[in-house]
């Protein structure tokens, strides 16, 4: 029964030490220790990961705008996330009169319970995952569904009109953007021949970002919607909806919310580089720290993005997700599987031409669709304000 | 197009990331304001100080309030009264400058200090007591004789001679601050030295 | 069973981080469409008009600071021009080459927080916001220098402005108008060719320009329609007649206009001030009146060009030394009277950035 | 545009409706306002087509109502004033179906003064709260004594 945590040295060395307390015969009680101290040991890894992240975005977006951040409590402003919560903790619990009560408190546990579940198929270094599942990629997707739901439990019960708003947005938004990130999954699904995660990871020869270049940028997209990150962000847009489907919270559940959000961008930090970047096959001591400063860098480009684009409009982003992403990650489904069909190994060489292949595709369908979608809207560019010239009296 | 406008955004958002933040720690650091600035705390000069109440008629909030009494002092010329009251309440006052700028003796200042919190509205009033013991750092708005001297109130202290027009002087012909013996001495002989 | 639907009505405001002070919307939405609007304005109404009445002319002034905050220069500068015609006063040469400086840089200032906030409610993270409050520093740091004071400054008086500039000012300002077209460019790169940006106001709530007369409409809002009305060139007050400068027009009074406009105006102000510095020449700022100002009896009404449109203090005297109706022709108020034109139809974003490019400040609505 | 200019144009077209001018401003009857207004927003040669202010001077025994004109393309401002009387209800009609721009200024002049524009199309008070009592810009206006006394630095 340990066999599957033996692989990994650190789960093993648990099992071990619980074995080593309740003996041999009651292994399946071992086990079940030693499977929740791992759980307990990823989940509060991964929600400090959530809370230190939290600080860093709001560092980096300080300096981006020439600006210090927070940097008043403890070193560099490092306990700032964790005086957030107690002060998070310390307020009074607010729930609006009218608002559906268990709907109301049900929705900040369904919006972090996906992105915890999500952490089991996901293989940080060289054999630390919780599950190989050999449907890890429709997990994925399951669970990430759950989080559209919870926005709109949490608009719906506060019977307020701007999270009403909120909810209705992300749920359109949410959906709509569901699709182009399956197609560009069924793509690296094929592209890997698995729909395991530690299979895809083991496949990249080269990293899947240089083989489907298209489904990348799809895929670097459509989660950024689905994280209602900028230029996305419509959901909680804070100049129009105030805080969106978020308005009506406040002491920990705000936080709760809060640290979903956040933690959710290095869960699709980590997918990213599962699916695009290569994991970790690298030196394997090192694997895990490789994985890291590469979910890193993917958070860092959403930060940068975030501080840069305003937000589009809902019907932009509808239009975005229908009739650029959705034809685009066909497009990018159907050359995958043809050239999956011929050229079915996968070595090196193979993978090579596939994505010189793949990215003359993405720069013809690219350009293809933005004109399409230019032409549609009738979007020119032309600074228009002119100056007139008078004669000085 | 094709995101070359957002492209050049994101150079100029990546070009600030490594450029020195503007923003001051304040309690650690602060800036220097300039001479100018019309602070808080006001400096008041008690001997230049006729108690003619100018600066409470333009007041346009009127907060200034002023209580004199006649005083021994300068019979002869008939006009030195003693301060007896003089409140600026501080939490309604917009330091707009306009007492300074109406009083015709120079005896009033705008201040140069900016923390002046207090815990309770009632200690936002300057009482007269406390502008006679402040120290005085005067800004030099509407004061340009100050700036002639290139008077740094954030390094120097004012002494009432220097602070105005022209240096104090009751009378014309007799300079002011006598000491105590001379003064009596003057008023005996009826004649100023 | 079937089903029904109605339209809801949302305030947005008077507390919403979009409506740039106390502002309140009664949004009438068919699901992100709007139906109706209609402003509601009031609630940082301080009875300036009736305080004015109240006050010497000269303590007025103070309360002209308080109007539109972010340009109080221009706010003494329309009262004190008021008063100034109302006893037929001028100021001597370089108190009014004083004024235009100030006023110039004011208008940089107004319309570098027109801009940051227009971006801020486009859905920019606060970015352009913090780049244009960054160089609004560097101009308030100016106004300290000259005044004593950043926002509410009580800078000019009738007759002209208060004291001369100080001798630090000048190297100063020198500086300032090296680096400000840098930092603009950079700005400018930032938004003006944005895709999103395009893509979020051209076209969006545009304003023709017999609509935009109609409202009654001034100021860059006015001349984003392609209306060349500018007070400066119009009815020439201060130096204005002596520096050369464009007038920035629109050509279509969209959103994107509305900012375009604004940023070359801040370009235009520097070329002024630019000018300004060359032509200055030493001498008195502040003509000879008596403390207490008393003109005779009679009415004076000069516009000026602040920069959200034409200000001006309608002032009535009756011979004492308080106004005795002092009436403030407030643009941003007026401005808001084709919220409907503007903002029916769109979608509620579209709302806000049009709220956003209108550039009113609640401070000179509600007075 | 010299007030007794506007006399004569406006007389020539709308006989008896133009009483007196000085340098800047002409006083018309309060009654024909509109009619005034529309003749110098349309007639070729007078194009005041921005209205620039709206507003109410209070003299105790009559209002003057001011409209302040600009004529964009000519480059000119006139000054039109209707004087009304009365204190309860002292009515003209309104202009705001000639310009958009003024119902905002109209109601501000109702609000603070108590000058009733007829055929206004939303005439209620804009700057103070509903159920305000009175005007407060007219010269007989009385500040209700505050509920509490003003504390001392407060």
């Amino acid at each position: 029964m340990g066999d599957l945590l033996r692989e990994n040295t650190l789960y093993g060395n648990i099992y071990d030490w619980a074995i080593g307390i309740v003996g041999e015969d009651l292994a399946w009680l071992a086990y079940t220790v030693a499977v929740m101290a791992i759980i307990l040991l990823v989940v509060n890894a991964f929600l400090a990961m959530g809370t230190l992240y939290t600080w860093a975005e709001r560092r980096i977006i300080g300096r981006f705008q020439s600006r210090v951040g927070p940097n008043r409590v403890g070193p560099f402003g490092l306990l700032q996330a964790i005086a957030d919560a107690v002060k998070l903790l310390f307020k009074e619990d607010i729930v609006p009169r009218a608002a559906d009560r268990i709907v109301f408190n049900l929705a900040p546990i369904a919006m972090l319970a996906p992105s915890v579940m999500a952490l089991a198929v996901i293989p940080f270094g060289q054999t630390s995952y919780l599950a190989n599942l050999n449907i890890g990629l429709l997990y994925l997707i399951a669970t990430s569904g759950i989080a559209s739901l919870a926005v709109m439990m949490a608009g719906y019960a506060s019977s307020n009109r701007y999270a009403m708003f909120g909810a209705m947005r992300a749920v359109a938004m949410l959906i709509s953007y569901e699709i182009p990130l399956v197609m560009v999954l069924l793509a690296v699904a094929l592209l890997a021949g698995s729909m395991s995660l530690v299979d895809v990871m083991t496949s990249q020869a080269i990293p899947f970002l240089l083989v489907t270049p298209l489904g990348a940028i799809i895929f670097f997209l459509a989660i950024s919607a689905e994280l209602n990150r900028s230029p996305f962000d419509i959901t909680e847009a804070e100049s129009e909806l105030i805080a969106g489907y978020l308005t009506e919270y406040s002491g920990m559940k705000f936080g709760v919310f809060y640290l979903a959000e956040f933690a959710n961008v290095l869960l699709a930090g980590a997918i990213f580089s599962t699916l695009f970047l290569g994991g970790w096959p690298w030196w394997t001591p090192l694997s895990h720290v490789w994985f890291l400063v590469k979910v890193m860098a993917f958070a860092f480009i959403a930060i940068w993005v975030r501080s840069t684009i305003p937000r589009f409009r809902i019907d932009q982003i509808m239009v975005i997700a229908w009739k650029v992403l959705f034809p685009l990650s066909l497009v990018n489904v159907a050359a995958i599987a043809i050239e999956v069909v011929a050229w079915p190994e996968r070595t090196l060489p193979q993978l090579v031409i596939m994505g010189i292949i793949n990215w003359g595709i993405t720069a013809v369908a690219t350009v293809a669709v933005t004109r399409a979608w230019r032409a549609s809207n009738g979007l020119r560019v032309s600074p228009s304000a002119r100056a007139v010239r008078l004669e000085v009296g | 197009m094709y995101g070359s406008g957002m492209m050049k955004g994101f150079g100029v958002t990546i070009r600030n990331l490594f450029r020195k933040p503007v923003t001051v720690q304040y309690p650690e650091e602060k800036v220097r304001q300039s001479s100018r600035f019309r602070g808080q705390e006001f400096s008041w000069f008690e001997d230049r100080c006729t108690g003619c109440a100018s600066c409470a008629k333009y007041c346009p909030l009127g907060i200034i309030r002023i209580v004199t009494s006649p005083s021994d002092r300068h019979k002869q010329d008939g006009a030195d009264f003693n301060i007896d009251v003089f409140d600026i309440d501080q939490a309604r006052c917009m330091y707009c400058g306009l007492c300074v700028e109406a009083c015709p003796y120079d005896a009033l200042h705008m201040g140069t200090n900016f923390e002046g919190a207090q815990l309770r509205r009632q200690d936002l009033v300057i009482t007269v007591d406390v502008l006679r013991k402040r120290a005085k750092h005067p800004s030099t708005w509407y004061r340009p004789q100050l700036e002639r001297q290139d008077f740094d109130p954030y390094k120097q202290e004012a002494d009432m001679q220097t602070v105005a027009r022209e240096p104090y002087y009751w009378h014309p012909k007799r300079p002011a601050m006598l000491p105590e013996s001379a003064r009596k001495e003057a008023t005996a002989d009826g004649e100023y030295k | 069973m079937t089903l029904h639907t109605q339209p809801v009505v949302v305030n947005i405001g008077p507390h919403h981080p979009s409506t740039h002070g106390v502002f309140r919307m009664r949004l009438t939405f068919d699901g992100e469409n709007i139906v109706d609007v209609e402003p509601v304005v009031g609630y940082l109404h301080r009875g300036t008009e009736k305080l004015a009445e109240e006050r010497h002319y000269t303590q007025v002034i103070t309360l002209t600071d308080r109007l539109d905050y972010v340009a109080s220069m221009t706010n003494n500068e329309a009262y004190v021009l008021s008063c100034e015609r109302l006893v037929g006063l001028e100021a001597p040469e370089r108190g009014k080459y004083l004024r235009v400086i100030a006023a110039e840089l004011q208008r940089i200032v107004s319309h570098l927080i027109g801009t940051g906030f227009f971006l801020q409610d486009l859905g920019a993270f606060a970015t352009p916001l913090m780049y244009c409050m960054r160089e609004r520093e560097r101009i308030l740091d100016l106004f300290e220098m000259l005044c004593g004071a950043r926002i509410t400054v009580s800078y000019m008086r009738i007759g002209g402005v208060f004291q001369d500039a100080p001798d630090e000012f000048w190297p100063a300002l020198r500086k300032l108008l090296d680096e400000l077209p840098r930092y603009i460019d950079e700005l400018e790169g930032l938004i003006t060719t944005n895709e999103i940006v395009l893509a979020r106001t051209k076209g969006v709530s545009p304003v023709t320009p017999e609509q935009a007369i109609n409202g009654s409409w001034t100021g860059p809002v006015l001349r984003s329609t392609g209306v060349d009305w500018d007070l400066r060139k119009a009815a020439p007050y201060d130096a204005y007649d002596k520096v050369a400068f464009d007038v920035v027009v629109g050509e279509n009074g969209d959103n994107y206009d509305r900012y375009l406009v604004r940023i070359r105006e801040i370009r235009e102000s520097i070329r002024i001030v630019e000018q300004c510095v060359k032509q200055i020449e030493p001498g008195p700022v502040r003509a000879t009146t008596a403390m207490l100002f008393k003109p005779p009896p009679g009415e004076a009404y000069v516009p000026v060009e602040a920069p959200k449109g034409e200000l001006g203090f309608y002032l009535v005297s009756d011979g004492s030394i308080k106004p005795y109706r002092c009436h403030i022709r407030a643009p941003s108020f007026i401005n808001l009277s084709l919220l409907r034109e503007m903002m029916v139809g769109w979608k509620m974003s579209d709302a806000i950035v049009s709220l956003g490019s209108l550039d009113f400040n609640m401070g000179e609505v509600d007075r | 545009m010299p007030g007794g200019q506007l006399v004569t144009s406006i007389n020539q077209r709308l006989p008896e409706t133009a009483l007196m001018a000085d340098a800047e401003a002409v006083w018309v009857r309060p009654d024909a306002i509109r009619e005034v207004c529309a003749l110098l927003k349309e007639t070729q040669g007078l194009e005041f087509n921005l209205l620039s202010s709206v507003t109410a001077v209070d003299y105790v025994e009559h209002f003057d109502v001011v409209y302040r004109l600009t004529s964009i393309p000519r480059n000119a401002t006139a000054v039109v004033k209707a004087r009304v009387f009365g204190r309860e209800r002292p009515t003209l009609p309104s202009v705001s179906v000639l310009w958009k721009g003024a119902e905002l200024q109209e109601r501000e002049a109702y609000d603070l003064l108590g000058v009733v524009f007829s055929g206004h199309p939303n005439l209620k008070r804009i700057l103070t709260w509903e159920g305000f009592k009175g005007h407060p810009l007219r010269r007989d206006y009385l500040e209700p004594p505050l509920p509490y006394s003003w504390p001392h630095g407060g």
